[in-house]
This record gives C-alpha cells, sequence and structure tokens, in this order.
C-alpha cells in the first residue's frame, strides 16, 4: 500500500464532511435528546475542522476566530439547550424526541 | 363704492340669539328666551332699514367683502354680501314677515316641551336665510341653501317623540338634497365655464355670451341650477316633501314652508335670470314644470280635508304660479308673487294655526265649522287673505297674478288658459276650507278660544299687508328688472282671471255654503278619479316602490350581503381556503417530530447541491 | 433635536414606560400615556410656524446615515401636506386615550402602550422620506392594532384581526417588493431624491413599481373592491382604536398614494386617473348604498368611511389643483368629523352597551348634550356648509368635474345617499320615543367626555369658516407637487 | 521497502481513522453515556488534527472547552435525568428511506466537489504554519474582532441567565 508523502488540506475537508454527515445522520436515527443534542456538536466540530483546515490553507488566522467564536456559542447552546431539555423531560418524564412535537400545529 | 354698512350684522344677530338660546335657553325662563329670540330678529330687521335708508335707491348693487373663505388655484370664494335691488324685496320680506311670525310663535308655542330649542332653530333659519339672500356669490348662497334645509329638517321634526315628524323631517331634506345636487353640479359648471362663483363676474361674462337656440353649457347650467329650485321651491317632481312637512309646529309652516324659504328657488332663478334668458329651453322647462306643478297641486288641494294640508298644497301651486312667471321671463311679476304670497299665505297658514291652537290641534276641517262667531279675529283675518289668494280686485295677489298670467300670456295662449283655469281651482279650494272651517254649524267636541294679541296682533300685520301690501311693494319690486308687458291696456284679460277667481268662490259657496251633500256625491260621481287625486296622485307610494324599496332591498341584499359578504369575502376566504388545502397535504410533511423537519433539510441539501452540480455551478 | 424627533421619540419613550408599569395600576399607565401623547402634540403644534411659512419644502429634516449597505438614512421631515396629518394623529390619541379612560381595565398598561406605539408607528409614516425607514413604520403600525383588536376587541375578535392582518400584509409585501425593485433602479430610497430618478425608469418597470404601490395604498385605504376588512375590522375593534384606525390610519393609504404613487410615478398615475377614479366613485356609491341598510351603528360609520375616502382618492386622481386640495383638505376633516363620530358612538356604547340601532330611540329626549354634539359630527359627515367636510367635498367635486363631469355627477349621488343613512340613523337613534332599554340609563356628557369631544367639533366648525390657514400651506404644497410633476425639473431629467 | 512514512500522513490517517470510529460509535451506541465518551473521543482526535493545522491555541481550547467543560455538563445532565439506553420505538422509515440516501448523496457529491474544484490545496505539514498561537489570535481577537467578541459575551451572559431562568422554574 503506497502512502502519499503529504496530506492535502482537501481531505481535512473530506473528513470534515464526514463527520458531518455522521453527525446528520445520529441527529435522523437516534431517539434519546441528549444524544441527539450530542450530535449537534458532532456537527459543530466537524464544521470547526473545515475553518481551521481553510485558515491553513489561506494562511490567515480568521478561520480559527470563527471557531472561536463557534465554540463559544456553542457553549451557550449547550447551557441553555441542556436547561431546556431538563424542563421537557420534567414535564413530560421522557427525553424520547418521538414524544415530544408540540411543533404539530 | 359706498361705504360700508356692516352688513354682515343682519345675518349674525339671529345667529347670536340662536347660539344664546341653545346654549343657555334651557335654564332662561321663557320670558327671556322669546325676548332673545324677537330682539334678535328685530335688530336684524331695524338694521335692513337703516342699510337700506342709507343706500337709497341702489342704482348699482352695493357690495362689501369680508374675507376669504377658499382659495384654491385660481379659484377664490370669498365671504361676500350684496345689496341689490333683488335682495332688498328679500331682505323686507324675510325680516319683516320673519319678526311678525316670532312673535307669534311666542304665543303658540307657550305650552310646548322645547320652548327654547324651538326659538334656537328659528332663529338658526333666520341666520341662515338672511345668509342666502345676501350673498354675492354661489357657494355663499348654497351655504344658505343648505341651512334653510338644516333648520326646515330640525324644524320638521321639532316634535321629537312623533315618528311621523321625524321622517317628515328626513324626507325635506333628503328631497332637499336631490335638489341641491342639481344646484352644486351647477356650480362647478360655473367654475368650469367662468372660472369663478362671484355673482358680478358670472354674470358679467354669462351677459356677454349669445343666446343659445340649442342647448349649451348655459343651458345645461340653467337647468341643473332649476333642478335646486325644484328642490327647495317643491316643484314637480320633488314637491313631496313640502306636505308633509305640514308635520312641524304652524309658525314653522308659515315662516319656512310658505314665506321664505321655499320661494329661494325662485330668488335663484330670478337671480340667475342673465343666464335664463340666454337658455330659452331652460324657460321652457321652466314654465311647463311650474304649470303642471301648479294645475297638480291644486287639484290636490281639493280634495284634502286636513287644514295645513291644504294650505300647503296651495303654497306648491302658488310656487308653480312663481315659475310660470320667470319662465317667461316676468322675473319681476315672480319676485312680486314671492312678496304678496308671503303676506297672504303667512295670515293662511298663522290663521290654521291660531284654529288648530283654539281647538286643542285638531286639524282635520270635517271637525270644524261655524267658527266665525267663536273667534272672529281670526276668521276676519283669515278673509283677507282668503280674498287676496283668490284674486278679487283690491287685494294685492290680485296685483302680482294678475301679472303672472298677461306675462304668460305673453309666451303661450294655452298656458295662459290654463293658468286660469288653476287660479279658478285656487278660489275654489281655499273658498271650500273657509267655508268648512267658519260656516255652517260646530262639528267638533272641544271648545274653542280666541288666541292671545301675540298672536292676533301679527295677524292682523299681515292681513292688512296682504290686502296693501301689494300696492306698497310694487315699484320697489319692479325696479328690479326688465320692464314687463304689464304695462299697458290689458283689460280684457285681467277681466277674465278676475272672474275666473270669482267663479271658484262661487262655486265653493254653492257646493259648500248651500248645497251641503253636493260635494260628496261630485266626489262618488268621479270615482276612481277622485280617490287618485284625494292620494295625492299616488306620487309617494310610486317613488317609495320605484325608488326607496329597490334601493334598500338592493343594497342589503345584493350589495351587502351578496358582493360584500358572499362575493368579496368568498374569494378572499377562498383564497385561504385553498391556501390551507395546500398546507393540509403539507402539514403531513410536519408531524412535529424534529427528525422528520431534519430529514427535509438535508434532502433540501441535497438537492440544492445536486442541482448546482447539473447547471453547472460551483464556481 | 428638532421638535419632529421629540414628536417621534416622546410616544415611544412613553411606550416603553407603560410597559413597564404593573399591570394592576392602570391608573398610571393611562396618565403617562395621556402625558406622552399631549408632549407629542404640544411638540407637534410647535412646528406649525415654521412650515405654514415654508409649506412646499421639507421642514425640520433629519437625515442621519441608518445602514450604510444598502444605503438606508433615517430621513425624516415634514411639509405643508404632512405636516395636518402629523398633526391629526397627534390630536385623536390623547383624546381616543382620554376616551378609554375608564373603560379599559383588563391588562390597561398594555392597551395604552400600544396606543402609544401605534401613535409612534403611525406618525413614522407621515413624516418618513427615505422609503425603507417608511416601510419600517408601516410595519410598526400595524403591530399594535392587531394586538388592540385581538386582545380588547368585540365581537369576533380574533376572525377580524386575522383578516385585517392577511390584507394589510398582502398589501405590505407588495409595497415592500416596489421599493426594493425601485431601489435596484435608483439605488436610492431617499425620497427627496427619487421623485426625480423615476424618470429614467424603464417604463414597464415604473408600471410594475406604480401597480404595487397603488396595490398596498388602496387596501390600506380602503378602495373598493379591497374594502371587506374595513367593517370587521372598525366593527371588532374597541371604538376608542377605531377612533384612529378611522380616523388616522385610513389617512396613511390616501397619504400615500398622493405622496409616493402620484409623486413619484404621474405619467402612470395620470394614465391610470380613470380607472382609479371610477373605483373611487363606486366606492363612494358603494359605501354609501351598504351603509343604509346597517343595522349596527359602528358598521354604518365604517361604511360611511369608504364612501368619505372614495371622495378622498377621486380628488387624488383628478389631477388639478382643485382635486388635490379638496383631497388633503377632506383628509383632516373625515379624520375630524369620523373621530367624532366614533367617539360618540362609544359614549353611546359605554352606557348602552350595544352597537344595535334597534336598541335605541329618544335619546335626544335623555341626553340633549350628546344628542347635539352628535348631531353636529353627523351634519360634518354630510358636508353641510360651514363644518370642514363641506369645503373638501366641494373642491373635490370642482376638480373632478373639471376632469371629467360625469365622475362629479355620480360623486354627487353619494352626497345625496349621506344625507340618507346618517339621517336616517340619526333620527332611530335620537328620535322617536324613549326605549325601554335606555330608559333607565342614558346620562348626558360627563366633563370628561366634553372635554373628548368639544375640540374635535370646535375644529369641525373652525375648518368650516376659516380655512385659509389650512388650505393655503396645503394648497402651496400641492402646487409645488404638481410643479414638480409637471414643471421644469422633472421634463429635463425625462430628456 | 517501504519507506517510512512521513508522520503528518500518518498521523492523519491514524486520527482520522479514529475520529470516524468515534463518530460511528457516538450516532450507534444505546446507551447515551457511552455516546458521549466515544464524542470526547472524537474532539481529542480533533484537538490533535488543529495542533498539526498550526492552531495551537484552539487545540488547547478545543480540548479544554469542548472535551472538557461542555461534555462533562453533558455527562451531568445524563446522570441527572438517569437517562438508560434508548428502548427500542417503531422505525422511522421516512428517515431511513429519504434521509440515509440524501445524506449519502449529499456527502458523495460535497466530496466530489472538494476534490473537483479544490484539487491543488497545500499539503499539510506540521509546523508549516505558525500564526496559531495565543499571541496572535489574540491580537486579532482584540482589535479587529472586537465588538463580535464583545457581542458574543453579552451572548454568554444571556445564556447564562437563561439557563438558570429555565432551571429555577423546575424548583418552584
Amino acid at each position: 500500500m503506497m502512502l502519499p508523502n503529504a496530506v492535502p488540506v482537501s481531505w481535512y475537508l473530506i473528513l470534515s464532511a464526514i463527520l458531518f454527515s455522521m453527525g446528520v445522520a445520529g441527529f435522523l436515527i437516534r431517539r434519546n435528546i441528549i444524544t441527539v443534542f450530542m450530535c449537534i456538536e458532532l456537527m459543530l466540530n466537524a464544521v470547526n475542522l473545515s475553518f481551521v483546515a481553510f485558515s491553513y490553507e489561506l494562511k490567515k488566522i480568521d478561520g480559527q476566530l470563527f471557531t472561536f467564536f463557534v465554540m463559544v456559542v456553542a457553549a451557550a447552546e449547550a447551557a441553555v439547550g441542556l436547561a431546556i431539555i431538563l424542563t421537557v423531560f420534567r414535564h413530560r418524564m421522557s427525553l424520547e424526541i418521538d414524544d415530544v412535537s408540540s411543533l404539530k400545529n | 363704492m359706498t361705504e360700508s354698512q356692516s352688513l354682515w350684522l343682519i345675518p349674525i344677530l339671529p345667529l347670536i340669539g340662536a347660539a344664546l338660546n341653545g346654549l343657555l335657553g334651557r335654564r332662561l325662563p321663557k320670558m327671556a328666551v322669546s325676548a332673545i329670540a324677537i330682539l334678535s330678529v328685530l335688530g336684524s330687521f331695524l338694521w335692513v332699514m337703516k342699510c337700506l335708508s342709507a343706500l337709497g335707491n341702489l342704482d348699482t348693487p352695493h357690495a362689501e367683502h369680508y374675507f376669504t373663505w377658499i382659495q384654491s388655484g385660481a379659484l377664490e370664494i370669498g365671504v361676500d354680501f350684496m345689496v341689490d335691488r333683488l335682495t332688498r324685496i328679500m331682505l323686507l320680506i324675510v325680516t319683516g314677515v320673519g319678526l311678525l311670525i316670532h312673535i307669534y310663535a311666542v304665543g303658540y308655542m307657550d305650552h310646548e316641551e322645547g320652548f327654547s330649542r324651538f326659538f334656537s332653530y328659528l332663529n338658526l333659519f333666520m341666520f341662515f336665510m338672511l345668509t342666502l339672500v345676501l350673498a354675492k356669490n354661489f357657494l355663499l348662497v348654497f351655504v344658505g341653501w343648505e341651512g334653510v334645509g338644516l333648520a326646515s329638517y330640525l324644524l320638521i321634526g321639532f316634535y321629537l317623540k312623533e315618528k311621523f315628524a321625524g321622517d317628515a323631517g328626513k324626507k325635506a331634506f333628503i328631497v332637499n338634497r336631490i335638489g341641491d345636487f342639481g344646484f352644486s353640479l351647477a356650480m362647478f359648471l360655473i367654475v368650469i365655464t367662468f372660472g369663478s362663483l362671484d355673482f358680478t363676474k358670472v354674470f358679467e361674462a354669462a351677459a356677454k355670451m349669445p343666446v343659445e337656440a340649442h342647448a349649451g353649457i348655459l343651458t345645461a347650467i340653467a337647468l341643473l341650477l332649476f333642478v335646486g329650485a325644484c328642490g327647495k321651491s317643491a316643484q314637480m317632481p320633488l314637491y313631496v316633501w313640502l306636505p308633509d312637512a305640514m308635520a312641524g309646529p304652524t309658525p314653522v309652516s308659515a315662516l319656512i314652508h310658505a314665506a321664505t324659504m321655499v320661494t329661494a328657488g325662485v330668488y335663484i332663478v330670478a337671480r340667475a335670470s342673465v343666464i335664463f334668458d340666454r337658455a330659452p329651453i331652460a324657460l321652457d322647462v321652466v314654465s311647463y314644470i311650474g304649470l303642471l306643478t301648479a294645475v297638480v297641486a291644486a287639484t290636490i288641494g281639493v280634495t284634502q280635508y286636513d287644514i295645513k294640508k291644504v294650505f300647503a298644497y296651495s303654497t306648491v301651486s302658488q310656487l308653480g304660479f312663481m315659475f310660470m312667471a320667470c319662465g317667461a321671463k316676468a322675473y319681476s311679476s315672480g319676485i312680486f308673487h314671492v312678496a304678496t304670497h308671503a303676506f297672504f299665505k303667512a295670515v293662511l297658514f298663522l290663521g290654521a294655526g291660531s284654529v288648530i291652537h283654539a281647538l286643542h290641534g285638531e286639524q282635520d276641517m270635517r271637525n270644524m265649522g261655524g267658527l266665525r262667531s267663536k273667534i272672529p279675529q281670526t276668521f276676519a283675518t283669515l278673509c283677507f287673505a282668503w280674498l287676496a289668494i283668490s284674486g278679487v280686485p283690491g287685494f294685492s295677489g290680485a296685483l302680482s297674478k294678475d301679472e303672472i298670467l298677461i306675462a304668460v300670456h305673453g309666451k303661450s295662449e294655452w298656458m295662459f288658459w290654463v293658468g286660469v283655469v288653476t287660479a279658478g281651482i285656487t278660489a275654489f279650494y281655499v273658498s271650500r276650507a273657509m267655508f268648512m272651517t267658519f260656516f255652517g254649524e260646530y262639528r267638533g267636541k272641544a271648545h274653542p278660544h280666541e288666541s292671545p294679541l301675540s298672536m292676533t296682533g301679527p295677524l292682523w300685520v299681515l292681513a292688512l299687508l296682504s290686502a296693501a301690501g301689494g300696492y306698497l311693494m310694487r315699484d320697489l319690486v319692479h325696479s328690479i328688472g326688465p320692464e314687463t308687458a304689464s304695462h299697458g291696456d290689458h283689460g280684457s284679460l285681467e277681466f277674465i282671471i278676475v272672474a275666473a277667481g270669482l267663479l271658484g268662490i262661487g262655486l265653493a259657496a254653492f257646493m259648500y255654503l248651500m248645497n251641503r251633500g253636493l260635494s260628496q256625491s261630485v266626489a262618488k260621481a268621479l270615482g276612481p278619479v277622485y280617490r287618485l287625486v284625494y292620494d295625492k296622485y299616488r306620487v309617494d307610494e310610486f317613488y317609495d316602490a320605484a325608488l326607496v324599496r329597490p334601493i334598500q332591498a338592493g343594497s342589503e341584499s345584493v350589495l351587502w350581503k351578496g358582493l360584500d359578504v358572499l362575493l368579496i369575502d368568498g374569494v378572499v376566504n377562498g383564497v385561504g381556503r385553498t391556501a390551507s388545502a395546500i398546507g393540509g397535504i403539507l402539514r403531513r410533511c410536519q408531524g412535529g417530530h424534529v427528525p422528520s423537519y431534519a430529514t427535509w433539510i438535508v434532502l433540501g441539501a441535497a438537492l440544492v447541491l445536486i442541482g448546482f452540480q447539473l447547471v453547472g455551478g460551483g464556481r | 433635536m428638532s421638535p419632529l424627533n421629540l414628536m417621534l421619540v416622546v410616544p415611544l419613550i412613553g411606550f416603553l414606560i407603560c410597559l413597564l408599569t404593573p399591570k394592576e395600576n392602570e391608573g398610571l399607565a393611562r396618565t403617562i400615556a395621556l402625558g406622552a401623547s399631549l408632549l407629542a402634540l404640544v411638540f407637534g403644534l410647535g412646528m406649525i410656524g415654521l412650515v405654514v411659512a415654508m409649506p412646499t419644502g421639507f421642514q425640520y429634516q433629519t437625515d442621519i446615515p441608518w445602514i450604510s449597505t444598502p444605503n438606508i438614512h433615517f430621513h425624516v421631515g415634514v411639509d405643508g401636506f404632512s405636516l395636518w396629518m402629523v398633526l391629526l394623529t397627534a390630536l385623536l390619541t390623547p383624546l381616543s386615550i382620554l376616551a378609554s379612560w375608564k373603560s379599559v381595565q383588563h391588562r390597561a398598561n398594555l392597551y395604552y402602550a400600544f396606543i402609544l406605539l401605534l401613535e409612534f408607528g403611525v406618525l413614522g409614516v407621515f413624516v418618513s422620506l427615505d422609503m425603507f425607514l417608511y416601510y419600517v413604520f408601516w410595519e410598526i403600525s400595524i403591530v399594535p392594532v392587531l394586538f388592540l383588536i385581538g386582545m380588547w376587541g368585540t365581537e369576533q375578535r380574533s376572525a377580524a384581526a386575522v383578516k385585517f392582518f392577511l390584507y394589510t400584509m398582502t398589501g405590505s409585501v407588495l409595497m415592500l417588493a416596489g421599493i426594493i425593485y425601485l431601489y435596484t433602479k435608483t439605488n436610492t430610497f431617499d425620497f427627496t431624491q427619487l421623485a426625480l430618478l423615476t424618470a429614467n425608469i424603464p417604463h414597464e418597470a415604473r408600471w410594475l413599481m406604480f401597480l404595487a404601490f397603488l396595490f398596498a395604498f388602496s387596501i390600506k385605504t380602503p378602495l373598493f373592491p379591497l374594502h371587506t376588512w374595513l367593517p370587521d375590522t372598525y366593527a371588532s375593534a374597541p371604538t376608542p382604536v377605531t377612533v384612529l384606525l378611522a380616523g388616522v390610519l385610513s389617512k396613511m393609504g390616501t397619504y400615500s398614494l398622493l405622496r409616493f404613487c402620484v409623486g413619484l410615478f404621474p405619467n402612470e398615475a395620470k394614465e391610470a386617473a380613470p380607472w382609479v377614479a371610477a373605483l373611487a366613485v363606486i366606492s363612494i356609491i358603494y359605501g354609501a348604498l351598504v351603509a343604509i341598510v346597517q343595522p349596527n351603528i359602528k358598521r354604518l360609520v365604517a361604511y360611511s368611511s369608504i364612501s368619505h375616502l372614495g371622495f378622498v382618492v377621486l380628488g387624488i386622481f383628478a389631477f388639478n389643483r382643485w382635486g388635490l386640495d379638496g383631497a388633503v383638505y377632506q383628509m383632516v376633516n373625515h379624520g375630524i368629523s369620523t373621530g367624532a363620530l366614533f367617539l360618540l358612538v362609544w359614549f353611546l356604547e359605554d352606557r348602552r352597551g350595544s352597537l344595535a340601532i334597534a336598541d335605541y330611540g329618544g335619546v335626544a329626549r335623555v341626553a340633549p348634550w350628546l344628542s347635539t354634539a352628535f348631531m353636529v359630527a353627523t351634519l360634518g359627515s354630510i358636508g353641510l356648509p360651514m363644518l370642514g367636510n363641506f369645503v373638501g367635498e366641494f373642491l373635490i367635486l370642482q376638480g373632478a368635474a373639471k376632469a371629467s363631469f360625469v365622475w362629479a355627477v355620480f360623486a354627487s349621488v353619494g352626497v345625496i345617499l349621506s344625507a340618507v343613512y346618517m339621517l336616517w340613523m340619526y333620527q332611530r337613534v335620537f328620535f322617536g320615543e324613549i326605549a325601554e332599554s335606555i330608559a333607565g340609563y342614558m346620562p348626558d356628557l360627563t366633563l370628561r367626555e366634553t372635554a373628548v369631544i368639544l375640540p374635535l367639533i370646535v375644529l369641525m366648525i373652525w375648518f368650516g369658516i376659516s380655512t385659509t390657514g389650512l388650505l393655503e400651506p396645503i394648497s402651496a404644497a400641492n402646487g409645488a407637487l404638481l410643479n414638480l410633476i409637471e414643471g421644469p425639473a422633472r421634463v429635463a431629467v425625462m430628456k | 521497502m517501504i519507506p517510512m512514512p512521513n508522520l503528518d500522513v500518518l498521523g492523519f490517517l491514524v486520527l482520522a481513522t479514529f475520529a470516524v470510529l468515534c463518530g460511528l460509535s457516538v450516532i450507534l451506541q444505546k446507551h447515551a453515556v457511552a455516546s458521549a465518551l466515544s464524542l470526547v473521543g472524537v474532539m481529542g482526535s480533533l484537538a490533535v488534527l488543529y495542533l498539526m493545522l498550526g492552531a495551537e491555541f484552539l487545540a488547547a481550547v478545543q480540548m479544554i472547552v469542548y472535551a472538557g467543560a461542555i461534555m462533562v455538563l453533558f455527562v451531568f445532565v445524563i446522570m441527572l435525568l438517569n437517562s438508560g439506553s434508548e428502548r427500542p420505538a417503531k422505525a422511522r422509515y421516512f428517515a431511513y428511506l429519504v434521509g440515509i440516501p440524501s445524506l449519502l448523496a449529499f456527502l458523495g457529491v460535497i466530496s466530489f466537489f472538494i476534490l473537483k474544484e479544490l484539487p491543488n490545496t497545500s499539503s499539510v505539514q506540521f509546523g508549516a504554519f505558525t500564526q496559531g498561537g495565543p499571541a496572535p489570535v489574540g491580537r486579532l481577537l482584540f482589535t479587529q474582532y472586537l465588538l463580535p467578541f464583545e457581542v458574543t459575551s453579552l451572548l454568554v451572559l444571556i445564556a447564562i441567565i437563561g439557563a438558570m431562568v429555565l432551571a429555577k422554574k423546575e424548583i418552584d
């Protein structure tokens, strides 16, 4: 098996796409709200990877700053999201996403 | 330019009276209320006298400008007053007769609820009527024109709790509005044609235009003005409001619906004589309408039993005479008849009011009779008016009526003969009313009593005026306008007219004094014709069936419930339903489950990307 | 800060303060609301002097960049036309607040807050000189109406609110599309520049924009056949709010028609004039005919409003000095007279709790002053001379007659019909036997109610007799508009 | 003779494989705690990848904030709610039948895009790009990106308050 002697940035991007798709797939198939939430984090991480990869490609650190901001937002989101999950659980005594369908109508 | 006479005081004084009585009247004693009302009109009358004496014989009109009312582009309308010879007559009639009727009303309204409200309205009417006659432009005339309509509406509906009074008031206002519709359209045409509404400018410009052999702009203006006049002066086919207007208190009937307001139409035709002179077609229409109205109203008058209704139809008929005069270009004769009619018709109404007052509200002549001895003063004064309207020589009514019919004779012979017959019918029905009321035996139950001095006093003054007023006013009136044909030898014509009047009286005497039953048998013999006339030719019913009901039903079922609710709202709701139907399909996709939403997003993203690829995008 | 900016800011601050007041204490909220609206009125009155002196240009302009891309400014100003709309708004708002004084109990702080927000939005619409800013204010004015109807309305309020919302939003969206399209063609939102630039836009594009604007404003005005939201909305809104809806919000439609439809697309407006005028005439007669048969006082006045606004549109599209002057004059006076009518209807409703004409009768004998005030408002509404509406109607009809005599004939029929429906209603409510249902409780005007209605009656009489103070600046502004449309500046650009 | 692979290549391959495996574990584990731990694995490998891309500061933050703080928060909540493994429920055919194929299509197309549109991207060499240290990042953060930074801080503050309010209602 021949290994290339260098990894192009595009590979990183493809890895990012794969991780992102896995996050989406998890979002689609999982029913536990917390797991679904973790899938979202997975997607965010995948996006972060592509930001950093582009940053490397362009040799500018703005992409890293975007990643930084995404992290901060993710942290905020996690805090609020988990609080909401707590609330939902108290109300419905369930973490099944199928049971939470108040978006209907 | 003569110095200012402060003409504005003439209408403003009654307005102040109206305001005082309207705002404070409920807290003032009746004495104060009547003092305010009478003094304001008296002041106005005296100021008219003072102005007129200061202005002399008015070779040129006297005009005063106060302030600009409306200014838009090239159109400027001022609040301008003007006195010329025509205005002079009208001012004298309005303030003079108005003053007397105010005094009379103090006695008549003594026991009524809403004393101060009544006088407030009456003064308000004086304000608008004086504005109407003093105005120097059409729009200001229109102010008075609509204003007297309003005052008339308020006064007809004065007895608040009576439904028919309110109905009559509303009817009067609305029919008047139809006339005003014509008047305002005439104004629009005047502005477009002459660029102004000012009398001086308009008539100067109009005087330079040729006589229109075929219908042209002047004819249109004249006809539209005449539509307005028809509404206000109760001519065919807009006369229907006037008989109903008798629902108001009797002094109102005398002042507004006999002496002053209803003559506004004649006034405006005389005022716009320059335009009418150049529109012969319009003049013909005026004559025909006047004649038709005179005949129709006179025949209805013959059959009525309500004493006020008889006089109301008589008013309509006499107004027809005035328009006949105008149609024959004898404007000054028309105005002359306005003046004499104001006197004798005021007496007739006030006398009728006195009778009604004496009988505690009874108006049906079948329940009267023999009142000659019970209320002698009323009877005596009414006699003057009776003879005057019947055209007995020596009384003023004969003077003006003769002039009119002679002028009509100059225009068309057959109209003259119809007019003479109508004059005869006039004499007949007034005599009938007199005989039924004052002669024979008393058929009623109430105990009649003579009216107080405040009522009989004005009656006497007006009675004397209806005898002699014609002679006093003749020169004043004839100074107005072009010389009429009346000067000359018309002995034979005059004889015919007088004979017709006397014949009418005689016939009435024969039917109602000597052969009491005759009238019934005549009525029976005429059968359906009599019924038709008695029902006033069923014009009201016709209007009701042809206009009022279709409009109401159409508005309700077609426009409102059909077009509005069903069609337009239906379309709007249909759009809504379609949207929600589509939404119903789409709703399946939104079960409220987050993963299925996510699936849609993924699907969409994939499709967008593939689409990009297909169209060769990406770059 | 210019008085204009202060006038805009005051209701907004009042709105925020009212939101923060405790909901139990309705007295505090309404005092604040009244104070704020009166303060705005004072600032408005303070602007009269300068604007009347120079009515043709925009005075008290503020032009601050707001968003850089696209180029949106906070650009406001008043001229001899918009000033009166502003003053009308500033006058009717405190009266409406004062009229609701004791009757709103439920969440009163929110109620008054929304009324102030409404004032803020409407004032903004009238003074905006930046199309985007104008759109923003337009939308701001819709939101409080929705809540006011939805939360404090009467019969079928949610349905009415939805109907109002759908109609208005359809118009708004079209208008937004028009504004954005305009921007893409001219690269500016600024009205003062746009007025000269629109001539350069291709013909088809101009037509599209004109139609979008026309449609949006016709809904707001409303013009037949886009009017069916109006009776439901007016009838369902709490009556003091209806005063503002009829008095002020409908003027947003006619104001915008004149300022934007005609001001920006004069040639298209001229070409479309016969069609629009025909719709206006239909509105006049149609509104009047349907008003005749309404069994409900409020709906009757609502339909009469359709009829009267038809006159305004007719005047605008008569395209001459008289018509325009009359239209603007009528806008002001219609605001006053309809405002007064709805206020008086509210007084009746407040006493009897009903709006059905059949529930009334003989009120005149029990409450004479109320009846007198109602009579004056009625007469004003039917265009009696010496009251304000007459002058406007006369000029409108005169202008219409000059443009086409047939229009004037048909429109004049509307004048007749107005007497029919108003007097018939008046007669059934105020004359006749005293209805049993009102015999118990129909007191005459209270001091507060007198204070509410008296200014409007005084203004009606004032504007009916002394018109020049109001008409001169209006006429001057309209003259400037006509000059702009037909004058050399635009013609030069057209070449 | 197989040449000694370049550490950059080897590191990437190992870490990428590890990340993908952990990712699969995240979405396939029935138990939430197992998923959470797998996610930590993904994050860790990503941190190393960041480092290889020259983002030193971010790598550290990734470990501390993400793998540390946020994941601890997750684990806390999982423990608090005592959520066991998912119970089997009715299959979501829609998600399986539409979602997964479109997802695969999405992945395929986007990979194709990346390879087709970005064929000549530079090779990654550890140490080739050194601007990712705290100093350059901080400088940029507090000059050009000061306003977003402040806004973000406000956002975090609001998030904290929001979380508190949401949780407090539960106690009442």
